[in-house]
Order: C-alpha cells, then sequence, then structure tokens
C-alpha cells in the first residue's frame, strides 16, 4: 500500500465517521463537529493526492485547495456553531427537533 | 425540559450504519483507483513560478494563479462574520469584553504575549513569499493575540469606533477588490499582476488581508461568547 | 404592416388592452371604464369587420396574415373566410354585450374584475378565430379557459365556487390532451397550418394511422368539452351561476363555440379527408347526434331558465358538429351557419333571462307566467329567437337546420334526418311552454297592466340590446340568400374552401 | 470605454454585486438600501450587453489572472451561463425593489443589503465559472449566504430551518468537494475546457460523478433530499424566499446540468439519468400533493417548489439518447428553470405582501383578497398559470418541449408525467386562488386594511415579475435560440 493509499483511505475513513456522526447524533454541536471531521477526511484525500506521484516533488495545486477549503469550512462552522448557540438561546434546545429532546438519556444506549 | 439525546433510535443508527457502510465501501474502492502516474498541475506552475512574483508555489497558486479563489475565500470569510454578526445577540460586534474575573497573572501575561504575537503575525506575513506562510497565518495569530486581550478583560480602545470595526472587517476584501480592479483599469485582466509590480501589490494584499482575518476571527469569537450559556449547551441543555 | 395585418393584429389586441385599461383604472371609475369598454369593443368591432373583408379580397392561398417565431411554429394569425366568420360574432355581439353589461352590473360589486376579465375572454375568443395554427389556437383556447373562471364564480358565493370547480375540472384536464394532442400531431405532420382541404399528407393515413385516431381522440376530447361534446357536457348547466351578460355572450357564443369552432378546424382543416378515410369523423357525427337527443330531452325537465337553456345549448352545439362531421359541403355550410345564426338566438335567450331576473326576479321558467304583460319587448325577443331555435321559418334557425338536413341526406347519411326532426319536436317541447306561460296564463295581479306608468320594462341598458339580437337573428333567416349573409357565407366557405 | 466593457464584461458582472456587498456592510442601514439598488440597477445592462454578445458571438472565454486554464481560472459564458445571468439580473432587481419596501430602513434587517448582494454575486460568479474547484467555493458562498438570510428574522422557526438548511448544504458540498478531489486525483485538472477533453468513464472518475451528483442533488432538493426545503424556504423572509426558490436551487442544479450533459458527459454512468428523471417524477407528484395539503401559503409554495424542481430532472433521461429529443429537453429544461424562477418569485413576494397586509398566511383565511388587494391576487394568480404549464406562460413552452421530448424519444411516460404534474399545480393552485373570489367574512372591512404596508413599488415589482413569466410563452422564441448558443455537443443535434 503506497502513501497515498494510506493517506486517501484515511480521507475516506474520517468522511464516512463523520458522516455517521451528522446522521445519528442529534446536538447540533456534535453535529456541526461531524462535518468537520468529514471535511477533514477530504482535505486529507487530497493531501494524498498532492503525493500521488511517488518520487515527485508534492503537487502545490491540492495544497492551495486544502487551504482555501480549511478557510472556507473554518467560515462555515464558525457561521453553523453561531447558529446552533443562537437556536439554543431561542428555544433551549440544542436539536433540530424537539423529540431529540427526552428525559430517559440513556435509552438505546 | 430533558436533556438532547446522545444518539439516535438504534433503527437510525442502523440504517446510518448501512449507508454509511455502502458509502465507505464506494470511497475506497474510488480513492484506491487514483492512478498513480498523473502528475497533475506540478509541472506547469513550476513552469510559470518565475512569472508569478513569489518564490513559493503554494503561494503563487493561492495568490496569482488561482488568486481568484482566494478572493471568492475572503468573500467566505466576511459573509460567514456578517453572519454571526446578524445571529448574535447584540448584532454589533462591538468588541466589549468578555466578562470574566480579572486575572492578574493573566493580564500581565497578555502584556507580554501581545506584542510578540504581533510582531510573529509580521514576520509570518512576509515569509509567505518564500517558505509556507502568508496573510492566513499571520491573520490567525493576530487574531489569536485580539482573543487573547479580550479574555483578558481588555475593553476595545475608545478610537476603535463601530465604524472602523466593520471597516477593518471589510478592508481585507475591498483592497484585493480595488487592486483586481485597478489591474482591469491599467489593461489587464481582472487579478492579473503586471509582472513588474507583482510581489508589491501581493504584499500589498496580504497586509491588509492580515489586518481584516484578524479582526473577523476576533469578532467571530466574540459575537457569540457567552460561556455560561455555552457550558450549558455543550452539556445538552438543561433548561 | 399592410391595413389588412393592421386589421388582423388589432382585432385581437383591443380586447386584450381594454383588459389591461380596465384592470389600470381600478374599481371605482365608472364612467371611464364604460367609455374604454365601449371603444375597445367599437375597436375590436371595426377590426374583425375589416379583417372579414379582407379574408373576402383575398384567396384561400393569400390570406393576410402575420405572426412571430415560437417553438418551430409559429405564433401566427390569419385572416381567412371561416375565422373571421366566427370573429365577426364574437365581436359585434361584444360590442351589444358590453352595453347590456353595463346595465346589468350597474349595481354589483368587482366591477373592474368583471369587465376586464371580459375583455381577456372576447380577445381570447377572436384569437382563437384568427389564429393560423395549432399552436396559437392552442395558447387562445387556454387563456380563454382561465379567463373564464373568474367569470363564473364572480358572485364568489359557495355555489359559485362549487360551479368554478366543476368547470376546472372538466376543461383543465380536457387542456392537458390538447396539449398532447397537438404536440404529437405536430411531431408527426410537421408544422400543422390551417389549411383549406386538410393540410395533414394523405400518407400519413397509411404510415401512421393508429397515432392519427389516438390524436384525433385527443383533440375532441379537448375541444369536446368547450363544445359540450356528450359525455363532456357536465360544466355548462353547472356554470351558469355566472351573471347573465356572461352566460349570454361567453356560455352561448365565445366559449363554447371556441370549441366547436375549434373541431370545424381541426376535421376540416387539419384532416380534412383523412378523417373521413380514418373512420374518426363517422364516430363524432353520431356522437354529436346523439348529444343533440340527450341535450334536447335533459332541457324539458329544468324548471330553472338558464338551466334549460344550457341544455338547449349543448344541443344546438352539436348541430354544428353534426354538419362539420357529415362532411358534405352542404352539411358543413349548414353547421357553420348555425355557428352565426345560434349566436344571435342563443344570446338573446340569455339577455331576456337576465333582464328578467334583473327586473321581476323571476328565475324559474314556473314563475314566467303572464310575464309577457310585464316584459312586452323582452318577451317578444324571446319567442321571436325561440321559434328560431325550433326551426320555424322564417327566423334563421330553419335556414340552418334546412342546410343541415339537406347535406345529412347528400352525405348518405338519412339518420340525420330523424335526428334534426325529433329535435325539432323536443326543441318545441321545452320552448312552447315558456312562450304559453309568457302570454297566455294569467298574470301576478302586479303584472297585469304591464310595467310601472310611464316606465320602460326594464332598464333600456339591457332591453335594447336584446331587442337588437333578436332582430339580427331574424334578419339573417329571412335575408339567408344574400350575398353577405351568414348562410351564403358559409356555403361560400363549404364551397370554396372544401371541394372535396 | 465600449470596448474596455466589452472586454472586461464577465469580470465587471460578478464584480458589481461582489463590490456593493462590502459597501453596503461598512456604510450601514442607511447606505445599505442605495447602495442595493445602485448595484441592481448597473447589473441590468450589463447582462443584456453578455446576453447579445453571446447571442452574436458565441462562448466568451475570460482568463482571470490572465493565466489561463488549467493553471489559472476562466470565466466562461455560453447561452446557458448567459440565460441564467440573465434571469439572476432581471429576478435580482425585482427583488430588490421590492425589498426597499419590505425591509425599510428597519435597523435588524441591515444586514439583509450585504447578504443579498453577496448572494447575488456569488449565483453570479457560479453560472461563470470555468472551474470545478472554483464550483465549490461558489456554492459555499451561495449556501452561507442564503443560509444566513433565512435566519434574518431570528425567528425560532426560521433559526431551526436554517439550521436544518446549513448542515445540509456543508454536507452537499462536502460531498461534491470529495468528486473534485477524485477528478483532479485521475485527470490532474479542474478545469472545466481541459478535463471536456480527457475525462473518461474509470472507476474513479464514475465515483467523482457519482458524490457530485448526490452532494448537488441535496442542494438541489430532489425528492427524497428535499427535506430541508419546505422550511427554509417558507420561513424565510419573503424577498429570500423569492429568491432561495427562484436562483438559489438553480445554482446547484446548473452545476449537474454542466456536468452531465455537458462535461463529465463521457463518464456517466447509463442508467443513472434515469433514476434522476424517476426521483424527478416523483417530486412532482410527491411534491404537488404535499402542497395541496397545507395550511399556509408560503409552504404551499415552498412545496410546488418540491414539484417543480422534480421537471428539471426530466431532462436527464431525455437527453442521454441524444438528436432531436435531447435538443428539446435541452431546451425545456433551461426555459422551464427560468420561468419557474420568475413565476416562483412573483409566488412568494405575492405570499409576502400577503403576511404584510394581514399578519398571516393561512389560506383558509385569504377571502376575498381580489377586492381587498387586486394586484397581489392579480400576481398570485398569473404565477400560477406558470405553475400549471399553461399558455401563454414560460411553463407552457417548456412543458411543451419536455412532452415533444418524451414523445422523439419514445419515452411517453415523461409526457404522462408532465400533464399530470400540471393537473396537480392547478388544483394547489385554485385552491389558494378560489378563495380569492369568494365574498370575504363579515365583518372585516371592504378594502385596503393598511395600505402602507404594501406600497405599489412592491406590488408592482411582484406583478412585473409575474407578468414577465406570463409572455415568457409567447415572446420566448429568443431566448431559447440563447440557450441554444453553443450548447453541449450532446443536444445541439450531433449525434453522439
Amino acid at each position: 500500500m503506497s502513501q497515498t493509499d494510506l493517506y486517501t483511505l484515511a480521507g475516506a475513513a474520517l468522511f464516512i465517521i463523520g458522516l455517521y456522526g451528522l446522521m445519528t447524533r442529534p446536538h447540533l454541536l456534535h453535529k456541526v463537529l461531524a462535518l468537520n471531521i468529514s471535511s477533514a477526511g477530504v482535505f486529507f484525500v487530497l493531501v494524498g493526492i498532492a503525493r500521488r506521484v511517488p518520487g515527485t516533488t508534492p503537487d502545490p495545486l491540492p495544497h492551495a485547495m486544502v487551504l482555501t477549503g480549511i478557510v472556507v469550512t473554518v467560515s462555515s462552522t464558525a457561521f453553523a456553531l453561531a447558529l446552533a448557540k443562537r437556536i439554543y438561546s431561542e428555544t433551549g434546545i440544542a436539536a433540530l427537533d424537539a423529540s431529540d429532546v427526552d428525559a430517559e438519556e440513556n435509552a438505546g444506549g | 425540559m430533558g436533556k438532547v439525546t446522545p444518539r439516535s433510535p438504534r433503527a437510525i443508527r442502523i440504517a446510518a450504519l448501512a449507508i454509511c457502510g455502502g458509502v465507505g465501501a464506494f470511497l475506497a474502492r474510488a480513492v484506491l483507483a487514483i492512478p498513480e502516474t498523473e502528475p497533475g498541475l506540478a509541472p506547469l506552475v513550476a513552469a510559470n513560478l518565475e512569472a508569478s512574483g513569489v518564490k513559493n508555489a503554494v503561494t503563487a497558486v493561492l495568490l496569482n494563479f488561482r488568486g481568484y479563489d482566494t478572493l471568492l475565500e475572503i468573500a467566505v470569510l466576511m459573509l460567514a462574520t456578517i453572519g454571526v454578526l446578524s445571529l448574535s445577540v447584540t448584532q454589533s460586534g462591538t468588541w466589549d469584553p468578555i466578562a470574566v474575573r480579572a486575572d492578574p497573572v493573566l493580564s500581565a501575561l497578555t502584556r507580554f504575549l501581545a506584542p510578540i504575537m504581533i510582531l510573529v503575525s509580521g514576520y509570518l506575513l512576509w515569509a509567505g513569499e518564500h517558505a509556507p506562510g502568508g496573510a492566513f497565518q499571520a491573520g490567525s495569530v493576530l487574531g489569536a493575540a485580539g482573543v487573547l486581550l479580550a479574555l483578558s478583560g481588555y475593553a476595545r480602545p475608545a478610537w476603535l469606533s463601530r465604524f472602523a470595526l466593520r471597516a477593518a472587517i471589510s478592508v481585507g476584501f475591498i483592497v484585493f477588490l480595488a487592486v483586481a480592479i485597478g489591474e482591469m483599469i491599467a489593461g489587464g485582466l481582472l487579478l492579473e499582476y503586471p509582472a513588474d509590480l507583482a510581489k508589491t501589490l501581493m504584499l500589498l494584499v496580504e497586509t491588509w488581508l492580515t489586518v481584516s482575518i484578524g479582526a473577523i476571527l476576533v469578532s467571530l469569537f466574540i459575537a457569540s461568547a457567552s460561556p455560561a450559556e455555552e457550558l450549558r449547551m455543550r452539556s445538552g441543555g438543561d433548561r | 404592416m399592410t391595413w389588412e395585418t393592421t386589421a388582423l393584429v388589432a382585432g385581437v389586441a383591443a380586447p386584450f388592452l381594454t383588459a389591461v385599461l380596465i384592470f389600470a383604472l381600478g374599481e371605482h371609475r365608472h364612467a371611464a371604464r364604460s367609455r374604454v369598454n365601449l371603444a375597445g369593443a367599437a375597436l375590436t368591432g371595426t377590426a374583425v369587420l375589416a379583417a372579414a373583408a379582407a379574408a373576402l379580397a383575398g384567396a384561400p392561398d393569400a390570406y393576410p396574415s402575420v405572426g412571430i417565431a415560437l417553438l418551430d411554429i409559429g405564433f401566427s394569425l390569419r385572416a381567412d373566410m371561416l375565422g373571421t366568420l366566427f370573429a365577426v360574432v364574437a365581436g359585434v355581439l361584444w360590442l351589444i354585450t358590453t352595453v347590456y353589461a353595463i346595465g346589468y352590473m350597474s349595481h354589483a360589486s368587482d366591477r373592474a374584475r368583471f369587465f376586464g376579465f371580459f375583455s381577456v375572454c372576447v380577445g381570447s375568443a377572436i384569437g382563437i378565430a384568427l389564429s393560423a395554427n395549432l399552436l396559437t389556437f392552442f395558447i387562445f383556447y387556454e387563456i380563454l379557459t382561465l379567463a373564464t373562471y373568474p367569470l363564473v364564480i364572480h358572485s364568489g358565493t359557495p355555489a359559485a365556487l362549487k360551479g368554478g370547480r366543476t368547470y376546472l375540472t372538466y376543461a383543465l384536464p380536457a387542456g392537458g390532451a390538447l396539449a398532447v394532442g397537438v404536440v404529437w400531431l405536430n411531431l408527426i405532420a410537421g408544422p400543422v397550418e390551417f389549411t383549406a382541404g386538410g393540410s395533414l399528407d394523405p400518407v400519413l393515413a397509411s404510415t401512421h394511422a393508429g397515432s392519427l385516431i389516438v390524436i384525433f381522440a385527443l383533440l375532441m376530447l379537448g375541444l369536446g368539452v368547450k363544445a359540450a361534446l356528450f359525455p363532456l357536457h357536465g360544466w355548462l348547466p353547472a356554470a351558469m351561476v355566472a351573471p347573465a351578460p356572461v352566460s349570454s355572450l361567453l356560455h352561448a357564443v365565445a366559449v363554447v363555440k371556441a370549441g366547436v369552432f375549434g373541431i370545424a378546424r381541426v376535421v376540416l382543416e387539419v384532416y380534412g379527408p383523412l378523417g373521413r378515410d380514418l373512420g374518426v369523423t363517422q364516430v363524432l357525427a353520431v356522437l354529436a347526434g346523439f348529444t343533440i337527443i340527450f341535450g334536447s330531452v335533459r332541457a324539458i325537465a329544468q324548471d330553472d331558465f338558464k338551466k334549460r337553456l344550457a341544455f338547449s345549448t349543448i344541443a344546438q352545439l352539436s348541430y354544428i358538429t353534426l354538419g362539420v362531421a357529415l362532411a358534405s359541403p352542404i352539411a358543413i355550410a349548414g353547421g357553420i351557419a348555425h355557428l352565426a345564426h345560434h349566436a344571435a338566438m342563443k344570446i338573446t335567450m340569455f339577455f331576456t333571462a337576465g333582464a328578467v331576473a334583473e327586473e321581476v326576479k323571476a328565475y324559474r321558467v314556473s314563475e314566467f307566467d303572464g310575464l309577457g304583460k310585464r316584459m312586452p319587448l323582452t318577451m317578444t325577443a324571446f319567442s321571436l329567437a325561440a321559434i328560431g331555435i325550433v326551426g320555424v321559418p322564417p327566423v334563421a334557425g330553419f335556414t340552418s337546420k334546412w342546410l343541415l338536413g339537406v347535406g345529412g341526406v347528400d352525405a348518405g347519411a338519412g339518420w340525420v334526418i330523424a335526428v334534426l326532426g325529433i329535435s325539432s319536436v323536443l326543441n318545441a317541447a321545452y320552448f312552447f311552454p315558456i312562450i304559453h306561460r309568457a302570454w297566455f296564463r294569467t298574470p301576478k295581479p302586479e303584472w297585469a297592466h304591464g310595467p310601472a306608468s310611464g316606465k320602460p320594462e326594464g332598464d333600456m341598458r339591457m332591453i335594447v340590446p336584446l331587442v337588437i339580437t333578436a332582430a339580427i337573428g331574424l334578419a339573417m333567416g329571412v335575408f339567408a340568400g344574400m350575398d353577405l349573409s351568414p348562410a351564403s357565407w358559409a356555403q361560400a366557405i363549404a364551397g370554396w374552401e372544401f371541394p372535396w | 470605454m465600449a470596448e474596455w466593457i466589452m472586454r472586461q464584461l464577465p469580470a465587471l458582472i460578478i464584480l458589481v454585486p461582489f463590490t456593493a456587498a462590502p459597501l453596503a456592510y461598512l456604510l450601514g442601514t442607511r447606505f445599505g438600501r442605495p447602495v442595493g439598488f445602485i448595484s441592481a440597477l448597473l447589473s441590468q445592462p450589463l447582462a443584456v450587453l453578455l446576453a447579445i454578445t453571446v447571442m452574436r458571438e458565441g462562448t466568451l472565454r475570460y482568463e482571470v489572472g490572465g493565466w489561463g486554464g488549467p493553471l489559472g481560472i476562466d470565466l466562461v459564458a455560453d447561452g446557458l451561463t448567459a440565460t441564467m445571468v440573465l434571469v439572476t439580473t432581471v429576478v435580482g432587481l425585482f427583488v430588490t425593489i421590492y425589498a426597499l419596501g419590505y425591509f425599510g430602513d428597519r435597523e435588524r434587517y441591515r444586514f439583509f443589503w450585504p447578504l443579498w448582494l453577496f448572494l447575488w454575486g456569488s449565483l453570479l460568479a457560479l453560472f461563470f465559472s470555468g472551474d470545478i474547484f472554483n464550483l465549490y467555493v461558489c456554492l459555499e458562498l451561495v449556501s452561507m449566504s442564503a443560509v444566513a438570510l433565512v435566519g434574518l428574522t431570528l425567528r425560532r422557526e426560521a433559526l431551526v430551518a436554517a439550521m436544518r438548511y446549513m448542515l445540509a448544504a456543508i454536507l452537499g458540498s462536502l460531498f461534491y468537494l470529495f468528486g473534485v478531489a477524485l477528478i483532479y486525483g485521475a485527470f490532474g485538472s479542474v478545469d472545466m475546457q481541459t478535463l471536456r477533453e480527457i475525462v473518461r468513464a474509470d472507476t474513479t472518475a464514475q465515483a467523482a460523478l457519482a458524490l457530485m451528483t448526490v452532494g448537488l442533488v441535496l442542494k438541489t432538493a430532489l425528492f427524497p433530499l428535499h427535506f430541508w426545503l419546505p422550511p427554509a424556504h417558507s420561513n424565510a423572509p419573503s424577498p429570500v424566499s423569492a429568491v432561495l426558490s427562484a436562483l438559489v436551487v438553480k445554482g446547484s442544479f446548473y452545476i449537474l446540468v454542466r456536468l452531465w450533459v455537458d462535461v463529465a458527459q463521457p463518464m456517466a454512468f447509463p442508467g443513472v439519468s434515469t433514476v434522476l428523471g424517476i426521483l424527478g417524477a416523483t417530486a412532482i407528484i410527491w411534491g404537488s400533493l404535499q402542497a395541496f395539503r397545507q395550511e399556509r401559503l408560503k409552504m404551499l409554495v415552498a412545496y410546488s417548489t418540491v414539484a417543480q424542481i422534480g421537471y428539471l430532472f426530466l431532462m436527464f433521461p431525455l437527453v442521454t439518447g441524444g438528436g432531436q429529443a435531447a435538443t428539446d429537453a435541452w431546451m425545456g429544461g433551461i426555459f422551464h428553470a427560468v420561468s419557474h424562477a420568475l413565476a416562483k418569485s412573483a409566488m412568494f413576494l405575492a405570499a409576502g405582501l400577503v403576511l404584510a397586509r394581514f399578519g398571516h398566511d393561512r389560506i383558509d383565511g385569504l377571502a376575498g383578497l381580489s377586492r381587498r388587494a387586486p394586484m397581489t391576487a392579480m400576481a398570485f394568480g398569473l404565477a400560477g398559470v406558470t405553475m400549471m404549464g399553461l399558455p401563454p406562460s414560460g411553463g407552457f413552452v417548456a412543458k411543451w418541449l419536455l412532452i415533444r421530448a418524451s414523445i422523439e424519444a419514445g419515452q411517453w411516460w415523461w409526457a404522462v408525467i408532465v400533464v399530470t404534474g400540471g393537473l396537480l399545480a392547478a388544483a394547489y393552485v385554485f385552491r389558494v386562488v378560489g378563495p380569492f373570489f369568494s365574498r370575504e367574512p363579515e365583518g372585516i372591512d371592504d378594502l385596503d386594511l393598511d395600505p402602507g404596508r404594501s406600497p405599489w413599488a412592491m406590488e408592482g415589482a411582484t406583478l412585473a415579475l409575474a407578468i414577465g413569466a406570463l409572455l415568457l410563452g409567447v415572446l420566448g422564441q429568443p431566448l431559447l435560440d440563447l440557450i441554444m448558443v453553443s450548447a453541449p455537443a450532446l443536444v445541439a443535434g450531433v449525434t453522439p
């Protein structure tokens, strides 16, 4: 397995972990963080691609894409967090659906 | 009102697992099939590095070859700031100090660290021309200095009016645009740096970007900062 | 632009512009609205008459036309003999109806809306008449569908809304069928221009026979709703909740005749001889014959005056369809002539219904006893129109029925004579009792001495129009032999345009 | 000067709103409105000029930075781009005029102008972009400004809807970006012009297209990934709802079309286009039925968007075979996007006028609207004509073309869907329009409850959009011609 494969596979795994978290975690903070993990996964893939031809200098273009992507992700994360926070202060619930709030915290756990 | 359930019901989790398993297998197959022979644009970038006005290939891509991406990326950053401000309780982003207990040690440390951070920021900005660095790194350090000041209870200086704050947030994007439009007026295309002025203009843009990124990061932090509530929210809500 | 094309465009555009002005004037400027409306109607009437003159001057292959590019087919108007006949009927009767409506609606609310959409309907009807191809026809046809809706539900009562829903339930799916039929036909046959003698290449009868039959069915489904062809007629009686001017001009002339006119265009100028060869027009003729009997029988049972008129309309419309479907020049002439003749007679009757309802609040036939004393002019006009529909000479209806009967024999469809005979008896059975009640039954005491002394029998803005339309109906019969009468015009169309 | 404008045209069009946006923020509440209005006005002649130039000279290519693809980023304007730019600009102008009255100079809405101008600029940037990574940045700009606008009122429902929208949008962008990464990995370029020539169907490429398609379908809210759309579009302030339904969903749809019909066409999976068509058909039926069931006007209009998006996707199965069917499906699909943009914005703006006037948008409370607010009622009704696809509206031309394409392609079942969808649209439109004409309940004052809240400029802008959608049907041929300028080979009559 080449270095590229390692990175890109790890990236794909991170992407999936984030996706799973987004789908199964009702808490907004968790959802936002899950998306962050997914985006880190995509950046891993890009970084891996930058070195895909063995024995050459890394391709600068994927690096630039990652840098741009990071700024975009930081921005959207900041905004999503502010939104989550505002929802919490308006409704007292940090979830999309009131049905995700229940007393039996350990249900299904 | 109860806390947010930590996890969705079992049925949803099983479905999610199935979806993720499928997508995961699909992705793994896809990434393993990436050919290891495609050199991408690296040779092209190397061939044009001379003409770009900077020596670092990544900086050249970011600021010159794909400077348009960076222009839009600054727009994203500024947009997010406006969005966060529109959601903050005061909606102003006035940089008023966060109410934390005054701590003499923190205060003294800040007084010592802040100038150094500003200096480091300036260095990173300059270094970006030939080594990893540049406006984003510099701006981040500048922003960190600002956050530190705010956390230590330092108030917004009086000379920094609300207009000046807005100006600090938007100046990077505006200067970037002005340079881009200036190049068009001078006879070039959008973001087409004249070879002899490329380095100067990029440094000009980067300098103001550093200021804006710093201001934006501080604003993002302060606009939604309200530590007590944040702690409650993190724990899942207990109102 | 020549004067011919100017007239053509003006005839269609004037009603739409009138509508825009009426909407812009708003609800409260009644006098200005009436002036705009009358001016618009007068302009329209003049324009369509000029277009008719242009059609008469042109030859079948040199009709004036004008259009813009749209969807490989073109949005185009043309002044031909068949089209201008319908356009003149709609345009001229609009002017008369406008006067009537101003009187009828003088105390009603939402008049800007009413007169605005009314103008749109007339514009669409004239557009339908002057369309040069199926695409243009379809565009105006659907505008008419929609613009009629606000008029049907004008009163805003639950009953009116229900009538409107019924109307849409029939009209909108029909529009869908029509759309598919038109698209499909254009795909098989190329851009379909209305052409004397049919525009479809006879070769298609062997290559695409199945498709053409399905397309014909789709087109008839679409057009049959407005033409109130059995079993698509159910909306018309329900739409009688509309105010009288709507029933008069739209549900006796413009809307319903847009349907039969469309059938005429499709049968005569699209399918032509192919229709007979494919066997589809024969089916249509039988359906029309059945509708004639069916509508007449149903009319007898109606006590509600407007409903009785509506079922009569259902029957009468199928005379036109029948004539067109019989594929004999004489029958075609009869059908087309009936388009004009029935218009004049039926509008008179609906005008009567409105005038009577407004003046003496009588809505049911059973309330008409002695009405002739109270409203002599009105009931005279009505009686004239009624005997015309029954087919008594010299009123116009006789002429068309005569042509239809001769045409039926000519086409080798002797059963048409039987249908016409039965229908005439049935017509008499539902109209003569009304005439009998009005003139020979004892009136209510307050009606016995006629209208209150010194006063006319009703709002003259309503009485004069219905007298005029009755007179037109009479004149069209009496002078049927003259050159420019609808009957002669129709015979010219039939003989000139449909030599097969 | 004229020559300079012609040379810089694509950049100028994007720069107008992008310059106005930071200025509107910097100058604050008082100047935000004039800045927005001036920007909207300046954009008009530029967009028209672009359409004329593209019509006359074919594709325009603008090399940002002077490098040219694949090293640099190109702005490209073919007929499709010029069409989308034109509709964005026109809808943008009327929404701007409306928003001037709607938000007034109320302090709490001061962020509307910079956010809206950013959104406007981002959409234009998206339509011009000739680079698939740059498109990712554009997508993020569009999404974030749209989400921020949804939450502008800070009402609970709006905030939750915005959050749902945000999560869906970010996830969609990530799927898209993953696809971009794979494409770069496989072909070493993100420039569309370059890719068009070198792409081929292999494992990586097809996976990339699949990922991008999933992301974009999520962002376009195609059934069954539409869950975020109705709450977001109905809870946003009405001018925002108008822009979201009219333009924003078309942004991601535009990229899908670019990929499937144009750039990535050779690597498309056979059969997936049929799946997209089936989802579109389901969206039409299901969205219309949902629309019919709604109690609130804005929810009804939002579900109508779910349904109308379905028509756009009927294009995919119909273009794959090439030939005349492909040409018709292409024109029909794009034309539908345009006429829906005009009509749907008119509908939402009308709903906003209803809300402003009555303080609610319950459908059962709209009795007598045609008397109390005739222009609003008329605008809604005329926009409804386009939703139903009846002549003379633009929707009619679009459906005509889609029906024709179905028959040509021998896939008549799509025609059945188109006609059925029109009838279902009629059902929900008339469910609203019918009561407009009914007698209002007793006790409500006859005319104008609160005339101050809906000045003529707002009503005029609404009506103008509705009339525009209506006239497209008869006067739409020039636009159809524009859509075909430099159209992708698949749909331009070249046999694949």
